[in-house]
């Protein structure tokens, strides 16, 4: 497995593309979301798995992004995204809302093959209202509690052209590790393309580590690995680093404004580029 | 004698005692404020076997599958309590985490519904908190119904509201009936001091009792052994309200 | 956590319980399924994830069986599973035929506390047509595949009463370990008790092991834990122990006949227990 | 100048020319013969690029959620290629691998259908294989039906048989026309014999050929390269085709 590089799997995106993430507690990848405010990415369509978090935002605010599905976007402790609201308000952007099971559900009835799958819950929420896509059936199957039959929802499957997330590491192999975050293999298996960005590669095959197979995703999934040290930052990456509340802080606080966020991008997003160009 | 106390220590003492009212295995605490989180340490370190499922704790998370093990473990019926707050909650219990104007929040946008519209149906029963209580968030009528308090027959729905929990009072939820009633209002605060502040109308029966202050034992416990429960995953909120210094 | 003897998790299973087992490649409770001989159990409806093996034939073997739902029965290279073949024809067991990724759906749909979950496939098979818990639907949803509409069935929520597996280990606070055997964790989703044997039990805390924790079924879901060193075999343990074939095969010509299987478990059943009175 | 050869070489390289006769990214194995196995190796000893999953392999088992990601796998349309067996396989290439009598196999009781009513719609093609070639196995119409050969409209279908191999033919399957046509026959068999063998009726298009020994080459692939990557899973079979010792 040769790793191609970040910039390459940047380009490799194309505008429009639908691109499922993780959100910011389940190794996001920001070094890769930089690399495509870089390359100028745009009309992608971000899908929240279940949430989204700092790379949704930043993608937001470069201009990169026409559609999130999600079911929040949130900088955690540092509050609202400042970019998605202004974007939302300013109607640059829409937003398709859902909860997290049923992102779970649309992802994992991709992942089995099936048109659909069905939620319990949803019912007089005014998010179905808003969910064409989302059909009420009354379920054929008997439900004790309810005598007089079920009404319940069925939700569609969401195949999305592009995953990406940021593991831990890849092997001789391709295959990835991304240890109890399975909802990164969830959303590997199923999109139609698999990008993974790693903090390094390791000689061996972590399927034959019955230690390491069960946090592996097979590179049978996997279209292409690329080297970001500190890829996730600043979200954490599981015992690797922690979470950067105060970069987190900074960068609220900076976005609150269109200005402050073209200051934070030239520093934190296109400041790598001129040094590696220098 | 009483001791002095935080209001985030009153609040964290009235709700472990609505843990405390009904037979509870197991909790999960999401997204929500510490408070809960406390609450529900506190009714730990009191003895009580309780299992607690800490979706943001970052060592040890309890959750193998990954995120949606929460929601999964929640459909199968084993999840006793969860946690809800919202941007705007109503009479009905109906909770808005989407927004105000027109859809999707073209007034005020909030973040989104997280696992409000499952989670509500599906827990044993959910215990609001929100601090602010006023007109603008506890409403006649939510702009947008991100979870219902109630459901139509035909739907599946394990649980409802059990109360919601403010800056000023506590509120026992009536899912037959879709209502509020006032349980008990924190020091400070009257009957008419909560109906001034809060958008829906409620039920008041009978003599409405004050929160009982937390005991000098019940401090003992949020500020030593909860505290350092709560360190890694709060360490901001235990340094403001315990006064415990952020780990270098 | 204190770990129950293996005698009495068997008998804390009651007569007429359905017990879901995996098959010999994916950690099956082999010692468990012998103490349930031991004890005389009655009437199991045993619930193969997705087929059944060696443990199944030998329950059966033993009369303590009265349904089998499963994918098949065998015992892989040894040939036919005896007992269950003999059961079968002489009318002492009935058994509700599925295949495997049905068996998988039913419980996955109960892991997501949904009554159904769809499949494909299935419709053409005379499975189907002897499953009447089994729907055919129109799918709601639109396949560009099938202009005409689509037909899919729908598969009911499959609840075991129990759910029983051999883990490597289990940790201080009752978290067991079971590597990439990842079926195992969706049969403790989905079934009212878990009783878990283990060849050891360990001190710590496996979900605070980023190494260990994806591997790991929270003991939050665990009822039981019993150690039993060797307690899958002849079957294999990831690792630790190999597939015995000899001792297999050597079952397989031995069941062929109810006074053969009666001397196979009076030597490997019974026999331990001898001794341990002894 | 042709160098003796085993009846299961025979077959592994013929099964290994259908699998190249398709372009073919990924091929699922399950608990099928090793033969299937053999010529998947082959084609990967040859330089072909294809993925193998082999379900029964115990070292570096490729499926890291359970045995269920096997059929996810097919479900999403990553597996190209499966194999199937059954203990009647039809004419219309239905197959039949619970029994004979009546339901559920009074008379002879099979294992069980497996993945079949499954794998064989979902995966992109399938090759049926048999070494048993008599009237009990290939039958006019199987008793029961565990999954198969061709499918209704409105019923989502990716893939049918591509072929079957048995220890006397190649029959070549028409999903259009739901019948087998016979593609080549091995050595020592004709029409009129591999006819007289086989219960159900098939179309023979113009001179049907023999099919071709494996080449020199693909010997020394199987016996050498193909035997050590199967030793682990298939002991026995590599001790007796390859004549290789199982290892102490």
């Amino acid at each position: 497995m040769t790793p191609i590089s970040l910039e390459a799997m940047a380009a490799s995106i194309p505008d429009g593309a639908s691109l499922a993430l993780p959100p910011d507690n389940s190794l996001p990848p920001v070094a890769l979301a930089k690399a495509l405010i870089r390359r100028g990415a745009r009309g992608l369509r971000l899908i929240g798995v279940p949430i989204s978090g700092f790379a949704t935002d930043i993608l937001i605010g470069a201009g990169c992004v026409a559609e999130v599905e999600t079911s929040a976007v949130t900088l955690g402790e540092a509050g609202f995204a400042p970019r998605f609201t202004a974007a939302l308000r300013e109607g640059r952007i829409t937003i398709r809302d859902a909860t997290c099971p049923a992102m779970h559900t649309m992802l994992q009835a991709a992942e089995k093959g099936v048109p659909f799958m069905p939620l319990r819950g949803l019912i007089g929420s005014d998010l179905l209202a808003h969910r064409p896509d989302w059909k009420v059936i009354e379920s054929p199957f008997a439900e004790p509690a309810l005598p007089g039959g079920e009404k319940i929802v069925l939700l569609p499957a969401l195949h999305p052209d592009v995953a990406a997330f940021h593991a831990v590491m890849a092997d001789s192999h391709g295959n990835v590790w991304v240890g109890r975050r399975r909802e990164c293999a969830t959303i590997a298996h199923a999109s139609r393309r698999v990008l993974v960005t790693v903090e390094r590669v390791v000689e061996g095959n972590f399927l034959e580590d019955e230690r390491l197979c069960p946090g592996a995703i097979s590179a049978a999934y996997i279209e292409a690995v690329a080297v970001a040290e500190r890829g996730a930052q600043p979200a954490a990456l599981l015992d690797e680093y922690g979470f950067d509340s105060a970069a987190v802080m900074e960068y609220a606080r900076a976005a609150k404004t269109e200005g402050g966020f073209a200051e934070w991008c030239a520093a934190h997003v296109f400041a790598g580029r001129a040094a590696a160009a220098a | 004698m009483s001791v002095p106390f935080r209001p985030e220590e009153l609040l964290a003492t009235a709700i472990a005692r609505l843990i405390r009212a009904v037979p509870t295995r197991h909790i999960a605490v999401g997204a929500a404020s510490p408070i809960p989180a406390a609450a529900c340490w506190l009714c730990v370190k009191q003895g009580d076997p309780i299992r607690l499922s800490l979706l943001h704790k970052r060592s040890g998370n309890p959750f193998t599958e990954g995120s949606r093990e929460l929601f999964d473990l929640t459909g199968q019926g084993r999840v006793d309590l969860f946690f809800l707050g919202g941007g705007e909650i109503d009479g009905q219990a109906n909770l808005n985490l989407i927004g105000t104007g027109a859809w999707p929040g073209m007034t005020v946008r909030f973040p989104g519904s997280f696992g409000s519209a499952f989670m509500y149906y599906m827990a044993g029963r959910t215990v609001l908190f929100r601090e602010e209580h006023s007109p603008r968030v506890l409403v006649e009528r939510v702009a947008h119904i991100s979870a219902p308090g109630v459901s139509a027959p035909g739907v599946f729905r394990r649980g409802h509201a059990q109360a919601l929990v403010t800056g000023r009072c506590v509120f026992r939820f009536h899912p037959e009936r879709a209502r509020f009633s006032l349980a008990s209002v924190h020091p400070g605060e009257s009957v008419e001091s909560v109906r001034a502040m809060t958008g829906f109308a409620f039920d008041v029966e009978g003599e409405v009792p004050e929160t009982p202050a937390p005991t000098q034992a019940e401090l003992a416990l949020l500020r030593g052994p909860v505290c350092d429960e709560m360190r890694e995953t709060y360490p901001e909120f235990c340094a403001r309200v315990f006064g415990r210094k952020v780990a270098a």
